[in-house]
Formats: structure tokens, C-alpha cells, sequence
């Protein structure tokens, strides 16, 4: 099997999805002449064989990228579009969650918006607060979307196939962590449905639900617990929306007990969510509080001591499964 | 495509005598719920810019929309029963007057967010000219839309990609309550397309002819591959911006003297002059409309309303 | 006592500190001269009053009327800025997230940014979900925000003040529908601080924790209850952010049940943060499942039918609150 | 004010030396986390536009910020210890390059976020003219931030209410790897001033003198309630967008031609020939500006880290 980074397996989908379907074009800031002339980078490639007309390299406008994935299509096209950095969704926000998210609606059914927007996130890169600010709760919230975040490259191609094959608007969000961590991606063309949750690692006495780059330091803690004879189930959402109920919701009634773990800040984060279903739905077979491992509620800092102290890592989550076990 | 004068005028009187009638059963009747918004007094920029329309080009239209989808050939019918909120109207009942989309005809967005509609006629411009389809889209705004920033990304796009989108701004004097030389300094609209590299011109907008070719002659550039074209149609708003609107900024003389200008008059005078409509003719054309407007209300009073939980659905393909 | 709307109450508000305090001004679109001449409004009257250097119309553009917010309070001025409905937040929002909740962090503590932005929000005036779209989740997820929704004009009044009074950026959430129900309101200066919810009604039964517009609905839906002899505390937040984590905690902690009521759409909603708050923290004394009551996963319709059914009503509550007690 | 040319090398000479510092430490060592921006070529729009400014006078800046940092007076060992994630900087390491603020000096924000400040800039110029104080705000952005509606709405804003701001549009032909026709048509950007009824000039933005002189105008013209003006400074990039870039997009050629409009030895060997620099006071200023980079180098250096937990102060008040 081939070795891949998150970037370079989003390449894969995105040039096989290319080959397939010609209405199939990506465009963004950057995606064709790049800053970076890095062969990790997810769309590295695609000017060179696909042309200018189908690699659309655009101005520095989010609203007008988003509104260019929006009238393309309801036109029958299919546009993967690229935000550059989370906190600049904001300036495409009113096109997603106004237009995107609700025009099919709007139109009675009649109306159909198969977009992909890619958005690239997450800390750990030094930036800052403007480029490193997960807002996957956002989108999640609106209905009308679909939100999916890949965890490894070999989801990421799967996923963003169906994704691209999908006719929703769906929102494809990448940690750019995972473009620098290569892992094993089957070389065929697969798709894995939007939908399911992913059990990475089962276990018996505790359930870890988590997504993205966090998936990485759920399964490192898990391992280290397992050699202290305890035994951590590890459920990778994928997609946020539509969300997976009944795997979190098995997986809890089985183990007694429920961490959610994301690095997006605490309050409002999606961990929420995960926490009100399992209180609703399976409350009777709950042993011990749930609990959420997230980042604190403060911007990204820059500084790599308060950066780190931002993301939460493999203590914070053995720490919490300890003190959730007793 | 040949110009009939008479369907022109007969496109304008029909968004008019339904427009008047919408205002009437939201002031004097239950029937309409929410806000009302109509066009009357800016009826030449639909007639005259969808007169030059096929059946396969696009319109993005905004919250005053009326009129574009009647000039685009929509059914009264089905946009009255949208309006009343039925289960028949174009959407099932789930847009109401501000967001009617009419993929039948092509209207296929109509959108409240001022401004929003903008970046998305260069999305189905893009498509067009993907697809190497001979067709355009036409995006109408108003004067207040074009200082929203989705206006400048979307018109930067659009000419430096020579998509074929015609963005034409109705300004009918007011964004609100605000006058134009409240809510900008250009004098004219249409130099925003200076700063696009892309055409602007500026036409009578209550002059339907001259609506006409000026919307042809901007879907010929962009059959040709020359690109968009920024058209402003000075025009006026009769009525408050909805018919909650008391127009106290709005002066009385103001009113009448555009009420001089009124398009379907002028056209009305021109035609009959020139000998090609005459005082009957004309009655029997009102006597249609005005038929066809009743029709439309009988159908959309006699429709079931949708179900509640209709709600769930149409929301996910 | 004096009988006011929200939007009266509001106006009183803004009157009263606009002559305590010649830094604060108010500017957004159509609040000097509108299209509703209608004393109910919130800013109704006070062009006449204060003039055009202070009572700001600005053209259609939401981002600059935000920016011109952050720009103004980090010289000293206390803006208070309207968004004229909720979904329009979207185009302000990169100015609200990304620098009016960020700038006074990245400056190490050295700015400030006394700023309001007034929303006008809900469902229910037949507008369509354009106009529609609860969204104070995505606010109340941002670090550096404080976020208000008062339910009745009194609090409105005494919560804005202190907004405006606050040196940090304050989102201020008014739902529209209270501006056509009079209550009363106090007619002294006073004002509420950001943070404790208010036990509007005392119970010990089922706590029910909401705010804004659904506040009348929980307290009708108690009303009921209470003759049936059923007992339900109803905790009004108020503010999302801060959140006022003990209030909430101490009441199901006495009740042993939770029901989260909100207006805005279920999944992703701030209510997942109160379950989740909760499930953590108050779980042992929880004898049943949490419930959430809210609108569902949909945008607003426009008809009249549907919009009825998307907004969550005194049935849907005392329903809730049955199956919660079995 | 008075024109102190010597001062206006000296400080492009202190941004030239302390940002190839910059560059160094970011491709020779660890010192430095995360991008590197940096505006080697562009010297004198900081430079002679900073030179207009008194210290009540406001900046808004963006991710190109060093130069604006220093010529508004910025202390180098504050900004070099911030961008080395320490204690001791600026922001307490919170911000590192990209978002310095300095409200000391009036640098009041620094935004990464393209376009974002151009919004904020309308804020503080209100206030000023809001207070009746005799201060103006210069914001900073690029030829690309131009293209963002943030621009455009925040244009139309501070010239409809004459705000004391003036927009000073760094052109140095590249907005990331997009050469400025592969991201507008429009020739000028100070064309799209028009836009706005607003007065916009292009200026040699490699001649420090002139762009001091169109600084000097713009804020007299802001100051007697005239309102803003749009500057476009014609200049070059000579690195790439950060020192990540290969430049593979930027001809070799092309570079070469700018470097021999470097603003540095344009004004210094006017100084030469009019007798007003010596080539040993030259040698006397690079050597204080050095030593001043070195001291900053290691005023950074030996500040203490913050510790992990600082991250959680600062927030609110
Ligand atoms: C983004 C946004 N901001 C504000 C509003 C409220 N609003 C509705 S129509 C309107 C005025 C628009 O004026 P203009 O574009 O000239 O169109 P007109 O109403 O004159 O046809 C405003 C401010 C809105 N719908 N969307
Ligand atoms: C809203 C937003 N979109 C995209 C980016 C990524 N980005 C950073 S700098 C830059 C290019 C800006 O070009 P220009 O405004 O000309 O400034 P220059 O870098 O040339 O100084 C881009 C696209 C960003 N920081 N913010
Ligand atoms: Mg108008
Ligand atoms: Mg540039």
C-alpha cells in the first residue's frame, strides 16, 4: 500500500475525481501557481494536468469563491472550492450557511447544490490565531450541510470522493498537521460513505469520540492505557453532519463511559453535542460523568509554549480517562 | 430576436396590475403573511432586460423579484400560491415572496441578502462558460446592494474571468430609507465598473426600449467572450421599499414627478403614436392581465396549505 | 412600573447611556431614519434626539459597520452597533471573530474594545430563513465574546446598559418578537451584571434552563404544569457567555432533572452545552435523561404552518417535561 | 513637519537590515516559529509615509507589518522578542509576526486577516473625527487586499462621512503567487478610488521623497475635513511572499530590475549628490542600525519564555 500524507491523499481524490467526472474543477486562492511548490500540498499538480480551465486560481475573495462553488452548482457542475485557512470561512460564511445551506430548501426540493468546499485548519503551525481557529461547530450547526473531517489520509480519500460525488453542499475540513504525516492509503478507487463513525480501535471500558488531527492522540493515549490494562474504544466520527448517532450511542451503552475529545475550544465546541446525546439517549447505561478534553476557551496563541498548552495532547486525555474510570 | 414592442408593454402592465394587487391584499387582507415588496415604477428594467432573454438564460434576482420572474416567463399562478404560503406555490410554501426560485424558467435564485445574489450569478456565468452553453446569466441589485463587498469580489471575478454575466442595478433612488447621496459619493453607479476593468453604462431605466438594447447589447459581449457589462438603470421607486413603509423620507414631489415618468405610460404613448396599439387593444390587454391576476389569486386562495411537518422535508437531496 | 416592549425597553437602554456617556454612539442601517416609523423600535426617536454625529446611518455593508465598531472602541469610543437580523451576522462576522474578540489577546492585554453589536433575531414574523437563523451558538463558541439574550424588556434594559458599560466586545441578541409584548420595566438607572442567570421561576421538580423568546414559553408551559402539580424551576441564562455554570449546576442538582429549551436548530445548538455541563458536572444527582427541546434541524419556512412547527412551543415543553418524569 | 532625509534613510536602512535579520534567522535557525514576512523592496512606502505621522496618529497594519512597526517609532527589541514567541514582546508572544500591536506607538492593530483592517481603519479614523482631535489613521494593505469587499465597504464608508484615514495601497505586483493582472483588470488600483467618489493617486512608491510628499497631501487633506484619499504605491517585492517561497512564479529578470530601483540607493545617492550624506556617515548609521538589530537579537535571545499558562490571561477584561 502506498504511504500518503492527508495533503497528498486529497490530491489523489481530487485528480481521480477530475479524471472521472469532467464537471468536476477546483478553484481557490493559490491552488494552481502556489506560494508553496510542495508536492505534499493537496491540490500541487492539478494546474499542470488539468489546465487553467478546470484549476481556477482566484483573487483573494472568499465570498466570491464560495458564491463561484454556489451558481456553478446549481448549474450541474461540480465545484471543489478551497478556503484557505479556517478564521477566513467567516468572509464566506454568508454564501455557506445562507446560500449554500439553504437554497435547496428554498427552492421546495427543486434545486440541487452538489459543492465541496475544503477547508484547511488547525493548530500547531505557528500562525496565530487568525489562521489556526477550528470552527467545524459552525457548520455543523447548520442544517443543510454536511461536515466531514477526516483523521487519516486513507479516510480523507475515501471521503472526499463521496464528498465530491455527493449532491449536498458538503464542508471537507483538513488539519494541516496530517499533511506532514504520512500513512498507508489504498491505491484503488474506494469511497467510504458520509455517515458512518469509524471504530479505530475498540475496547470495553471507556469510549473516546473524537475526529481529525485529535484521532492521532486519542489512539496514542488508548495504547499507552492498554498497557495499564485498560481498554478504550476509539470512535472516529469522520463526519460531523450527518453525525453517527448510533455507533457513539452503542459504543457508550457498551463501555459505561463517554470522553469526547476535540481540539476546538470547550465552550459550544461540537464535544458538546456528543455529551447531550449520550446524556439523552444513553443515560441508563452511563457509569460515570462524560467528559470533554478540549482546547481552552482563548485563542490560538502564537508563542509554541502557550500553543502547545493549547492543544490538547496525550495526558490531557489519559488524565481524563483516569479520572473518568475513578 | 425580434423586439414586439406590445409584449413589451404587455410584460410591464402584467408585473404592474399583480404587484398592485399584492400590495392591496397585504394591506387590506390576511392572505399575505410577513413583509411585501413590489417593483411599481421600476417595471421597464424586467420587461426590457428579460425581453432579450432566452428560456436557457439564467436570472439571480434579490428581494424585490416580482417582476423578474414574471418578465422570465414564471406562472402568476405558482408564484401568488408562494406567496400565500401554499402547498402548490413554486417552493411548496417554504420561500414566501422573498425567495422564490423558478428553476422552470431559470430564475434560480432569488435572494434577500442584499448583495448575496451577486457572487453567485458569477458561479452560474462560470458554469456557462464551463460548459461552452450560449447562454448568460442576468443579475439584478439594487443601488444600496452595490456597497455591500460581495458586489466588488463578485465584479472583480466576473471581468477578469470574461464570464457572461450582465450585472444590472436598479437604482430606484433609495436603499431604505436612505437616499443614494446618503449611502455613497459616486454619482453614478455604473463607474463601480471602473474599478473592474468591465464596461458600465448608464441607461433611462424607465425607458423600456432603451432597457432593451442596452441589455442586448451586454448579452452580445458576453456571446462574443468579452465578459460582463455593469448596466445601471436609473429608475424609481414608487412605493416605500414594502408596504409597511410609511415613505416619511420620501418626498411627495418627488413621487409625482416620477409618477411622470412612468414606463408603461411612455411606452403606452409611443405605441400609440406610432399607430401600432390602439385604445381597444389596450383595454383587452388590461382586461387579460387583469383576468389572469384574478386567476392566480383564486388559485392560490383555493390551494391546501402544506402540511406542518412538510417542514422536514426538501432538505437534503 | 412603566409597561414596555423589548425594543422600548432597548431604546431606554441606549437613550439613557447615550446621554450618561458622550463616547457612545450607535450606527448600523436604517436605525436613524427607517423605513418603520414605529415607536417600538429600539432606536426609534433617537436621531431626533442626538443628531446624525452620534446616531449613525450607515449604507448596506456589514462588515465595515463591525469594523467601524473594533476601530472606534480601541480609541476610546463605546460603539453600539446593530446587524439588522442574524443571518446578515455572517458578513460581519470576520470582523467580529476574528478581530473584535481576538485584537485585545493578540495585543497582550494591552487594548481594549468596548463595543455592542445589537442582532435582531427569531422566527416567526414570516419572513423566511433568510431573515430567520438563530445563531448565538456561534458567538457563544467564541472566546473573547460575551453574549447576551435577555427574554424579558426589564432585562434588556439592565443588561444593556452594562453591555454598553463593559470594556469587552458584547453580542447582544434581541428577539423580535418581544418587541410587541409590553411588560414591565423598571424606570430607574439600573443595571444587570453579564453572567448570573436569573431564576425566573422557582421549582423542584425539573429544571428547565432557556433564554430569550422561549423564556415566555417556558414559563407558560410551568404555569400549566404547576396545576397539574408539577413542579419545574425555570432558569433564564440571560447571558450564554459568561455562562453561569453554578446557577444551573445548583438547580438540577436540587431537581435532578434538566430540560434545555432553545429556539435555535437542534444539532450543534448552545443547549448540547448545557447537557453536556451537566452530564459532567451534576450527573450523579441526574435521575433522568436530559432532554432538549428545540426547533428542528431545518432552516425557517415561510408559511405559516411550518414556521408554527419549527418553533418549539408550550406543548412541545410540557411534553418534554412529562416524558422526563416518566 | 519637517523633512529630515537623513531620517527617512536611516529608517529605511533600520527595516531593510532588521527584516533580512529576520530572514536569516528564519532559514538559518530555529529562532523563529511559524511563516516569515518580509518587505525587503518595499522600504520607502513605510519610510516616507511613516515620516507624515505624529505619535497621535494611528496605524493599521498588515502581514507585511515590520516596516510600519518601525517607522512609526516601534521599539526593535519589543518586536524582535515578540516574534520570537517570548515573554518580553509586544504581545507577550500572543501574536508573533503576524499580528503585532503596538498601541505605544499607535500601530493599533495588525491583521493577518487580508483586507480585515481596511474596516477597522474607518473605526479609528470615526473617532478621531468623532473626539474633533487632529489625528489621522494610515492603513496599510496590499494590491491583493484590494480585491477583498471588506475594501470596498470600508471605502465607501469613510469617504461618504470625509473620515481623516488614508488607504495606502502597497502594490508590489504580487498578491501571493498572482501577479496583479492575474487577480484584477482594473490598471490602477487607485483607479478604483473613483468607486467611491474619492480622490486616488499612483504613486513611485520606490521614491521615499514622493511618496512622503503624497503622504503629506493626503493628511492635510484629512485634516481640513476633506476626507479620505487612496494612495497606490508602485513598488516590488523583491523576496517572495514569505521566506517559504521558492518564487518559481517571479522572474529572475523581473527581480533584478526592481533591485536596481532599490529605494535605499535611490535616496542615498541623492543625499550623495546633494552633499548632504558623506560615505563615512553612511558607514555610521549601518553601523548603528546593525548593532541595534544585534542588540534586539539579543534582547530576544536572553528573554525568558512565557510560561504555558500565560496563554490563559489577556483575554478579557
Ligand atoms: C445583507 C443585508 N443587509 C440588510 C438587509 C435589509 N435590507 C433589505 S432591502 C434593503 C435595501 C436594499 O436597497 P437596494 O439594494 O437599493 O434595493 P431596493 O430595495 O432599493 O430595490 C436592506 C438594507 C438585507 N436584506 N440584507
Ligand atoms: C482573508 C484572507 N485570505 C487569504 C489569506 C492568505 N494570504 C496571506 S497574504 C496573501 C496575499 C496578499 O496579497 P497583497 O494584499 O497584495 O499583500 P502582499 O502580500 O503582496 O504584501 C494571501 C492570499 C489571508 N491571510 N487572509
Ligand atoms: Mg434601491
Ligand atoms: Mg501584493
Amino acid at each position: 500500500m502506498q504511504n500518503l500524507t492527508l495533503g497528498e491523499a486529497v490530491k489523489q481524490a481530487l485528480r481521480e475525481e477530475m479524471l472521472r467526472d469532467e464537471n468536476v474543477f477546483v478553484a481557490g486562492e493559490g491552488i494552481g501557481v502556489g506560494i508553496h511548490n510542495n508536492p505534499k500540498l493537496p491540490t500541487h499538480g492539478l494546474l499542470e494536468e488539468f489546465g487553467p480551465e478546470r484549476v481556477k486560481d482566484t483573487p483573494v475573495s472568499e465570498a466570491a469563491i464560495a458564491g463561484l462553488a454556489v451558481g456553478a452548482s446549481v448549474m450541474g457542475l461540480r465545484p471543489v472550492v478551497e478556503i484557505m485557512f479556517n478564521p477566513f470561512f467567516t468572509i464566506a460564511s454568508d454564501q455557506i450557511i445562507n446560500h449554500a445551506a439553504k437554497l435547496r430548501y428554498l427552492s421546495g426540493g427543486k434545486s440541487k447544490f452538489p459543492l465541496v468546499v475544503r477547508i484547511k485548519t488547525g493548530a500547531g503551525i505557528g500562525a496565530g490565531c487568525q489562521h489556526s481557529h477550528n470552527l467545524e461547530a459552525w457548520v455543523a450547526h447548520c442544517p443543510g450541510l454536511k461536515v466531514v473531517m477526516p483523521g487519516t489520509p486513507a479516510d480523507a480519500k475515501g471521503l472526499l470522493k463521496t464528498a465530491i460525488r455527493d449532491d449536498n453542499p458538503v464542508i471537507f475540513i483538513e488539519d494541516m498537521i496530517l499533511n506532514f504525516i504520512p500513512m498507508p492509503v489504498p491505491e484503488e478507487d474506494y469511497t467510504i460513505p458520509l455517515g458512518p463513525a469509524d471504530i479505530k480501535k475498540p475496547g470495553d471500558d471507556v469510549t473516546v469520540v473524537t475526529w481529525s488531527k485529535m484521532l492521532g492522540t486519542a489512539l496514542n493515549a488508548a495504547g499507552k492505557l492498554e498497557q495499564q490494562g485498560i481498554s478504550v474504544e476509539v470512535v472516529d466520527l469522520r463526519t460531523l453532519a450527518p453525525l453517527d448517532e448510533d455507533t457513539i450511542l452503542k459504543s457508550v451503552r457498551k463501555t459505561g463511559r463517554l470522553l469526547v475529545l476535540h481540539e476546538a475550544t470547550r465552550t459550544g465546541g461540537f464535544g458538546g453535542e456528543i455529551a447531550a446525546l449520550v446524556a439523552e439517549k444513553a443515560f441508563n447505561q452511563l457509569k460515570a460523568p462524560v467528559k470533554r478534553i478540549t482546547a481552552p476557551d482563548i485563542p490560538v496563541p502564537y508563542s509554541k509554549p502557550m500553543e502547545q498548552f493549547y492543544i490538547p495532547n496525550e495526558d490531557n486525555v489519559i488524565n481524563g480517562i483516569k479520572s473518568i474510570l475513578g | 430576436m425580434h423586439l414586439n414592442k406590445l409584449n413589451l408593454l404587455r410584460s410591464m402592465l402584467q408585473i404592474r396590475r399583480f404587484e398592485e394587487k399584492l400590495e392591496q391584499l397585504s394591506r387590506e387582507t390576511e392572505k399575505i403573511y410577513g413583509m411585501m415588496i413590489v417593483s411599481t415604477g421600476q417595471e421597464a428594467v424586467a420587461s426590457g432586460v428579460g425581453a432579450v432573454l432566452d428560456p436557457a438564460d439564467v436570472i439571480i434576482s434579490n428581494h424585490r423579484s416580482h417582476g423578474h420572474l414574471l418578465a422570465k416567463g414564471a406562472d402568476p399562478k405558482l408564484i401568488m400560491a408562494e406567496i400565500f404560503g401554499k402547498a402548490t406555490g413554486y417552493n411548496k410554501g417554504k420561500s414566501g415572496t422573498l425567495h422564490i426560485a423558478a428553476p422552470e424558467v431559470n430564475v434560480l435564485c432569488t435572494t434577500t441578502v442584499v448583495g448575496g445574489g451577486i457572487p453567485i450569478a458569477v458561479g452560474t456565468a462560470f458554469a456557462s462558460h464551463y460548459k461552452q452553453q450560449k447562454n448568460v446569466t442576468v443579475c439584478f441589485f439594487g443601488d444600496g446592494a452595490s456597497d455591500e463587498g460581495s458586489f466588488h469580489e463578485a465584479l472583480n471575478l466576473a471581468s477578469l474571468w470574461n464570464l457572461p454575466v450582465i450585472f444590472a442595478c436598479e437604482n430606484n433612488v433609495y436603499s431604505g430609507a436612505q437616499r443614494v447621496e446618503e449611502h455613497s459619493k459616486v454619482k453614478n453607479f455604473a463607474d463601480r465598473a471602473i474599478a473592474y476593468g468591465m464596461p458600465g453604462i448608464v441607461v433611462d431605466g424607465n425607458n423600456v426600449l432603451e432597457v432593451y438594447q442596452s441589455a442586448m447589447k451586454a448579452k452580445e459581449r458576453c456571446l462574443s467572450g468579452e465578459g460582463p457589462t455593469l448596466i445601471e438603470y436609473k429608475t424609481y421607486r414608487w412605493g416605500g421599499h414594502s408596504t409597511h413603509d410609511q415613505q416619511s423620507y420620501q418626498p411627495q414631489e418627488e413621487i409625482e414627478l416620477w409618477k411622470k415618468l412612468c414606463p408603461i405610460e411612455q411606452l403606452k404613448a409611443t405605441l400609440i403614436k406610432e399607430g401600432v396599439l390602439g385604445q381597444e387593444q389596450y383595454q383587452q390587454m388590461e382586461n387579460e392581465i387583469k383576468q389572469a391576476v384574478e386567476e392566480a389569486v383564486k388559485f392560490a386562495d383555493e390551494s391546501p396549505w402544506p402540511q406542518p411537518e412538510d417542514a422536514m422535508e426538501d432538505i437534503y437531496i
